[in-house]
């Protein structure tokens, strides 16, 4: 129950059937982190938080709580909190019993249940709905009750299962800082899952991103985001311009590859040589639009997407590569542009495997009907 | 498949001699007189083919008889022809009006009824105008014992209460709502103990009731079935039970009870005679009826009643005059000759023969009984 | 539980030792083994045919119960709606009043018919306590199914037909199992309404169990053993086959199931 | 098939053809939509249908007609028939005639008692064993439907099977009081039939299985996501069951306990045959058999067994409210 | 089944016992549309979208497709597809079967049937897991099994409930584009419920934004986005920054209000006089970080998240104001720091109510404890 210094895991694995949803998990949490878990879909990010809780027995490795081994220890003797991806609100007690059930489970006196009941019920603005049933709520409501379940407890490490994925832009702001305000006030250890790389790196101390039940990277908000590991970490963590090319020149970690009919430069992030088959990696927003009439890179824009203060686009290059850029210019679809990428964001990766390569995005598959 | 269409026969209209063409016949048994009388049956099937072309034969306990019968005639389609019943059935009918009368209509055509046993015309004047008595006994009460137990019987009803009070427990007889033996017992104790009137329990049976009640305080419980009294005896659990001819001589053809099980009777007692009857519901047809009245004339004649006598079913079976045992079937002989006894034949020509409580004073008698001894038991222990 | 799997032992095993033995006296074991009784049981009933009408109209009133309660426990269990008390009571009604207080008016409807004294009259006579047993067992099955599901299949263009065919069904095999098992167990077993309404020809195991065991006359110990554990027998046979097809567990296990 | 079915979205029920009808036809006139003068004329219906539908009223009820026609048709009738039968004595004297005398006949209304005191504890014994048992055959084991098959089996026994095999086995000879005094025990039999104990395993027996049935199938439908919920809540595994899993399943118990208490308050042949039907087991279907069967006396066996279903229909009321009060929705296990 | 050319909600609304789900939606959706429901948890747009869906009996008003009354009909004769929040996948089935299930409920060719469903799991990216049961899968795969399920049918329209909240930004990216593709290619008409205003801002041709069951405001995205009908709208449309103030100077649609002990101009909402309680409303990335030298409004930050890109910043004007930033400087908390506000950004709004005004930001409520 009480605290700890250090949770390790330690070659954490988890099999289903034949296929190994989580392996080979080494991580070491220290007191008062905030660790995200950071991947796509279906990467092991709910199996991993499932073994750590308890409620996935390990198929392979284990868990130490400073020198205690525990993933031998029952979900309830662990003292963890969760909150749980589909809520698992219990639909016969309404809101105001869920949220108590966790301290009244602990024996607190009645008075002291009440009064932490009250204030987590204010702190997620469920105030006018505390005595509802879970089935009456709208599916954003239901996840703040979750939440506030969870974190009632005061729990020595709290996991959470993309909590804030069903509320709305500005409720999941809020609540945001408020995980992170008591994550902080209350000196949690909190490990936290989502597929939102913007929420992970706005509250994570360190991220985990995982890949097929693998991790991928493990390091700070900054270094993930601006020195991704790999082209696949490189791919979730919002590059996607990903050009499958061959290295034309590699100078120290300069390196010059071929890009719409004439070459660019990027940041070599491994070994490489030229002429070596290669992965360059770009956002977006490091992609930016001038007019036509400047020299060098060039392209034709095909979709334009309103996203508020910036558009999006799609360039199509004279080679048929497509790119993604920003503009904050009006510009329509069938326009000519100048296109220039901000120097030292365009990262350059060593691409071993000839199947482990991006596809050229030429033409999205669409839908045959 | 639903036959709503059906043209209704005649039910009412005279009865002709024979049917117009061979019915067939629905027969219902609610004694276990099938038992006795199946082979009768079949076999004027056999000879009249003409008649009857085909029997279907169903068994059902007697009390929910009268609720189908009744369901039936109310309904206008009645599908149950004959029916094998004992006293209780055939009363309740009566009361409630079920039966055709086929007496004094058809007397002449059922000739073998002048040659009853005595006491099976007075069975048979127990029934009225509906039922024809087919198989008599005369039943007990008599009680059986295991030699090896009991050395010397009791021999009147001062010895059994005495025996019951030294041997707690070992002596049993089974509730009489739910038993023949139990039953028999009931209404052959007022004849035993000379009560002022041994028609009437509620008013006449005052040593009965006094002696009944005594003898609980002996008695450990009442099985609610004259098996488990059988059973009781052969396992040794019990020394005494209360039996009749049939219920001693088949369940020992049977196995149930030990070969060498024997009877007593007590002092003064009377037999309290015991009949099966055929009767047939209102609603049948005419044609069936001619049937059946040709059926029962057949089952009548001494070469079938000597049928009866079966393994000591229902010892001796016959109710008609002159039947004797070398008449039945071998397989019947060879089991009386086994396990039937001599003595009997003497208990039956010196004994008087009574006939048993009408079925209204029947129901008070089992109602009283359940009351006062049978439930008493519940406050005691 | 293992004191009553014990003594669940005992008491099946002394009733088909029993149904076995020649002589069972004051003895551990009876003194002789036989299967006269069951030759005699069998001989003596027709039992054959008693079976095969058995089988038959056990499976209709299974199968017709559940198609007419399984739709009306659907809309008690999924519906508020004026007067559902009421009719709610209007199914208790059935299971609760003893067969006596309707038995016999019932069969006379039923003959006035022409339905009873054939194997329709036992079916329709047994669905009268069947169809409610349904009802009451399907409703608490019908409440656990996310009513979302349904909405989706609708939005896919399933017609109620197909929702109760495609999706609930297979949802609800458990409890259709459990509802269809009882009724089974309780229409094999329901001798009133049976006796009441059926012929020479749909006479079922029942009404001739209960003649063994209850009717006048003599009849051996063993011979009614033997008659009950025919019964037991046939039982036995379609629970096993019923539970070979579908594991009361096993689907929602399936859906949700237990890591381990 | 076909009748459960063609009722059900084929026929569009009355709350729905009208203003299906007058709306189109409404709206067309006036050409600049239904905002016209059209929607006055079917505003009438239309109100109707909307407060229809606050209250949950639509065309799904139609599903209701097969079962309520055919308990109408079959029963209702018959059950109308049976209560006006008990309405008049056979031996007249009054309209009540019938329930007086049982009621003032000590007799017969201590069978009521007696009924009572063998099927409430034998039914809630059956329920609160089954949970347990239910709740462990849950996970996923080896032999895991070998021993569902085991417990379900007594089912298919039947009454005249138990209670045979009870005499049996029970009785003073049988194996049971062999057993016990062959381990000197006891010193004679322990007389367990043909009492009120008899008729208590009979029920056990017969009623147990068909308890478990019903509760495994309740209780495989709660989603097991909600008692790991509450494990990381720190509720330990008592504390699961008696606050996530029991309140879910108790919707399933009330319904549960209802069928084996019906059964069991209806049990009949097991009183008579290893009970003591004069005494401690005259439970009140005996009082109404004797009085059709024994009797004859058809009115006043429908007055008893009228007693007996309203005596009934008093317990399982009080089940229903306590049930309607209780969480009644999806447990989640299908979602 | 067939299209239509319009569809017209007229005054729906659905009530549950005495509170309003859902109250006077009156919308007229045109042939090929996307419309976007957009609005915080529990403000009725899954409600709005039972009632259009039939799934919900209206408790008043009704809906028209042309000139046939629909609202009567049941879901399963409206012929539109949908998804749910929650997923609702049929838990027997396995991918393939979920997603076959409409196509066979229409007794298509079983040719037609296996092609389209194979063409749809492609689309979804679950070849591998068409085999599974919903049970075994992630979150978000689940979420595409859904999405797939219903677009399979090409239904004459698509209802969304939150379809990509649980995919991962890079598949929800991916997703948003494949929806609006097949939005076009199909000559859907969908309506797509979202809390995500980016999300409905890049893929709806109009948004109805919603709030406590009532429409608050329809237009294009470009409407919504940069001229928020209400401040509640522009609370939820990302303007965080909302204060309550009063204004200073009115002159035709330029207002004046006070902040931070100086002033600042603003743009007129509606009608409002000099002295007038207004909101003010600004969101962080109009209010950017200069360095403290610069004169006019300053502050001190208090709080840096990272954000990838940007820095996004509480800086504690000298009144007790906290304002939400965006910077791209590396700045650290208790820095002096001069702010800028986009001119033209600043939104002012008369508040009538004095109970319906936003609460100044002075400190946040935590979670008592
Ligand atoms: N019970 C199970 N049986 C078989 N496979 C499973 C089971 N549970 C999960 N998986 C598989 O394990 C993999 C990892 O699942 P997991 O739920 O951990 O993903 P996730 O990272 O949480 O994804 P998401 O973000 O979509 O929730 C998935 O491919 C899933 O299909
Ligand atoms: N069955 C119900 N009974 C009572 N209230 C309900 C019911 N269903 C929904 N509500 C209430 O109606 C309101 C609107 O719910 P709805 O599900 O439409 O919200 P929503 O906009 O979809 O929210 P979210 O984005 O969180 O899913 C909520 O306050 C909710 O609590
Ligand atoms: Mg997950
Ligand atoms: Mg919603």
């Amino acid at each position: 129950m009480s605290g700890f210094d250090q949770l390790r895991l330690e070659g954490v694995g988890r099999r289903f059937g034949t296929a190994d949803a989580l392996a080979d998990l080494d991580l070491t949490i220290e007191r008062g982190e905030f660790i995200a878990l950071l991947g796509p879909s279906g990467c092991g990010k709910s199996t991993a938080l499932n073994c750590l809780a308890g409620l996935l027995p390990l198929t392979a490795g284990s868990i130490w709580q400073d020198d205690q081994r525990i993933d031998t220890l029952p979900p309830e003797k662990r003292g963890f909190g969760m909150v749980f991806q589909n809520y698992a609100l219990f639909p016969h007690l309404t809101v105001r019993d869920n949220i108590a059930f966790g301290l009244r489970m602990r024996r607190l006196p009645k008075d002291e249940v009440r009064r932490r009941t009250e204030a987590a019920i204010e702190m997620v603005r469920l105030a006018e709905h505390a005595s509802k049933l879970p089935g009456q709520l709208s599916g954003g409501q239901q996840q703040r009750v979750a939440i506030a379940r969870a974190t009632v407890l005061e729990p020595s490490l709290v996991l959470m299962d993309e909590p804030l994925s069903n509320l709305d832009a500005k409720l999941r702001l809020e609540m945001r800082t408020e995980i992170r305000r008591l994550h902080q006030s209350l000196g949690l250890t909190t490990v936290y899952v989502t597929h939102d790389q913007e929420e992970a790196l706005s509250m994570a101390d360190r991220l985990v991103v995982m890949r097929l039940g693998r991790v991928q990277q493990i390091g700070t908000p900054e270094e993930v985001h601006t020195k991704p590991a790999t082209w696949h970490v490189a791919d979730f963590m919002g590059y996607r311009n990903l050009l499958p090319v061959s290295a034309t020149r590699v100078e120290g970690d300069a390196v010059t590859v071929p890009l719409g009919e004439t070459t660019v430069n990027g940041v070599a992030q491994g070994e490489m040589n030229a002429g070596d088959e290669v992965v360059a990696a770009v956002r977006p927003e490091d992609v930016r639009l001038g007019s036509a009439d400047v020299a060098g890179l060039k392209g034709r824009i095909e979709v334009v997407e309103y996203q508020g203060r910036e558009l999006a686009v799609e360039v199509a290059l004279p080679d048929g590569v497509r790119l993604h850029a920003r503009t904050d210019r009006k510009v329509e679809p069938g326009e000519q542009v100048a296109i220039t990428i901000t120097p030292g964001r365009l990262l350059v990766y060593p691409s071993g495997d000839p199947a482990d390569r991006p596809a050229a995005e030429l033409a999205t598959a669409g839908l045959a009907v | 498949a639903p036959t709503a269409g059906k043209p209704a026969a005649d039910t009412t209209g005279d009865v002709p001699d024979k049917p117009a063409k061979a019915v067939s016949l629905n027969i219902l048994d609610v004694a276990g007189d099938l038992q006795l009388t199946q082979g009768m049956i079949d076999e004027f099937v056999k000879q009249h083919s003409d008649v009857i072309s085909k029997v279907t034969y169903s068994k059902a306990p007697a009390p929910e008889l009268s609720g189908k019968i009744k369901a039936q005639q109310n309904a206008n389609r009645v599908d149950i022809d004959l029916v094998l019943t004992g006293t209780d059935g055939l009363s309740a009918g009566t009361q409630q009006g079920l039966w055709n009368e086929l007496l004094p209509k058809y007397a002449d055509r059922l000739p073998g009824m002048k040659d009853y046993l005595p006491p099976a015309q007075k069975m048979q004047e127990l029934a009225g105008n509906s039922g024809v008595t087919v198989t008599y006994y005369p039943s007990g009460p008599l009680l059986e014992y295991l030699p090896a137990k009991v050395a010397k019987p009791p021999a009147n009803a001062d010895e059994l209460l005495a025996y019951a009070k030294a041997n707690k427990g070992k002596v049993m007889y089974a509730r009489p709502s739910n038993s023949g033996p139990g039953r028999t017992f009931l209404m052959g104790l007022p004849y035993i103990l000379g009560d002022k009137d041994p028609k009437d329990p509620i008013n006449g049976w005052d040593k009965t009731w006094a002696y009944l009640k005594e003898l609980n305080q002996y008695v450990d419980y009442y099985p609610s079935g004259t098996a488990d009294t059988m059973k009781a005896l052969a396992n040794g659990s019990s020394n005494i039970i209360v039996s009749t001819t049939g219920w001693d001589i088949n369940p020992r053809v049977l196995g149930t009870v030990p070969k060498e099980a024997a009877i007593t009777t007590l002092k003064g007692f009377h037999w309290v005679t015991d009949a099966h009857y055929a009767v047939v519901p209102k609603g049948v047809s005419t044609d069936k009826q001619a049937a059946i009245l040709q059926l029962l004339q057949f089952m009548l004649t001494p070469e079938q009643q000597a049928k009866a006598y079966d393994k000591g079913y229902f010892y001796p079976g016959p109710a008609i005059k002159g039947v004797e045992l070398s008449q039945a079937p071998q397989e019947s002989q060879d089991a009386i000759k086994d396990f039937g006894r001599a003595e009997y034949d003497k208990l039956i020509a010196d004994n008087p023969t009574e006939v048993p409580l009408d079925a209204k004073s029947l129901v008070a008698a089992f109602d009283k009984w359940d009351r006062e001894v049978g439930g008493s038991k519940v406050k005691s222990s | 539980m293992i004191f009553f799997f014990v003594n669940l032992a005992g008491v099946v095993g002394s009733v088909l030792v029993s149904s076995f033995g020649r002589r069972w006296f004051d003895t551990w074991l009876p003194s002789g083994f036989t299967t006269d009784w069951y030759g005699d049981a069998w001989r003596e009933f027709g039992l054959l045919h008693v079976i095969t009408v058995t089988l038959i109209a056990s499976a209709l009133v299974v199968v017709l119960s559940v198609l007419i309660g399984a739709p009306a426990a659907y809309v008690l269990a999924r519906q508020n709606f004026p007067g559902k008390r009421l009719v709610y009571l209007t199914f208790l009604l059935p299971i609760l009043m003893p067969p006596i207080t309707y038995g016999i008016p019932l069969a006379t409807v039923l003959y006035k018919f022409g339905f009873a004294g054939h194997l329709s009259g036992v079916v329709l006579a047994n669905l009268v306590p069947s169809v409610p047993f349904v009802i009451l067992t399907m409703t608490p099955f019908i409440e656990q199914v996310d009513p979302r599901i349904e909405s989706a299949a609708r939005m896919l263009g399933a017609g109620t037909r197909a929702i109760f065919l495609k999706i609930l069904t297979p949802l609800l095999v458990p409890g259709l199992l459990a509802s269809a098992i009882l009724v089974l167990v309780r229409t094999v077993g329901m001798f009133e309404l049976t006796f009441l309404t059926a012929g020479p020809d749909s006479q079922t195991l029942v009404v001739a169990l209960y003649y063994s065991m209850s009717a006048a006359g003599i009849r051996a110990q063993q011979s009614v053993d033997a008659m009950a554990i025919i019964y037991t027998s046939m039982m036995l046979v379609l629970l096993v086959v019923a539970l070979r097809f579908v594991n009361p567990t096993q689907l929602v296990a399936r859906v949700k199931e237990e890591p381990e | 098939m076909s009748t459960t079915t063609s009722s059900g979205p084929a026929n569009s029920g009355p709350a729905n053809s009208g203003p299906a009808n007058s709306g189109p036809a409404g709206s067309g006139p006036a050409g600049s939509g239904p905002a016209g003068s059209g929607l006055a004329g079917s505003g009438q219906a239309l109100n109707w249908r909307h407060r229809l539908a606050e209250r949950g009223v639509d065309r799904r009820l139609w599903l209701l007609l097969p079962a309520t026609v055919f308990v109408l048709v079959l029963f209702i009738y018959p059950f109308l028939y049976g209560l006006s039968l008990s309405f008049q004595p056979m031996n007249g004297g009054g309209v009540l005639a019938n329930y007086s005398k049982f009621f003032s006949d000590a007799y017969q209304r201590d069978t009521i008692a007696t009924t009572l005191k063998i099927a409430l504890p034998a039914a809630l014994l059956n329920v609160l064993a089954a949970v347990p048992i239910a709740f462990r055959m849950r996970g996923r084991f080896r032999g895991k439907r070998l021993m569902t098959t085991l417990l379900v089996v007594p089912i298919t026994l039947g009454t005249v099977l138990t209670a045979q095999g009870l005499l049996n086995f029970l009785g003073p000879t049988g194996w049971f009081n062999r057993v016990l005094m062959g381990l000197h025990l006891t010193e004679g039999p322990v007389r367990l039939t043909n009492n009120y104990w008899g008729v208590f395993f009979s029920l056990i027996i017969t009623g147990f299985p068909f308890a478990f049935l019903l509760v495994l199938s309740y209780l495989s439908g709660i989603d097991p996501t909600l008692e790991r919920a509450a494990a990381t809540l720190g509720a330990s595994r008592s504390q699961r069951f008696r606050r996530i899993t029991l309140p879910l399943l108790a919707p399933g118990l009330a319904t549960t306990f209802l069928l084996t208490f019906v059964l069991a308050f209806s049990v009949f042949p097991s009183a008579v045959l290893v009970g003591n039907p004069a005494g401690s087991t005259r439970v009140i279907s005996l009082a109404a058999y004797q009085a059709a069967y024994e009797q004859y006396d058809y009115s006043y066996a429908s007055a008893i067994a009228m007693i007996m279903g309203a005596v009934e229909l008093v317990v399982v009321a009080i089940v229903l409210v306590w049930r309607a009060r209780l969480y009644t929705g999806s447990t989640g296990g299908k979602g």
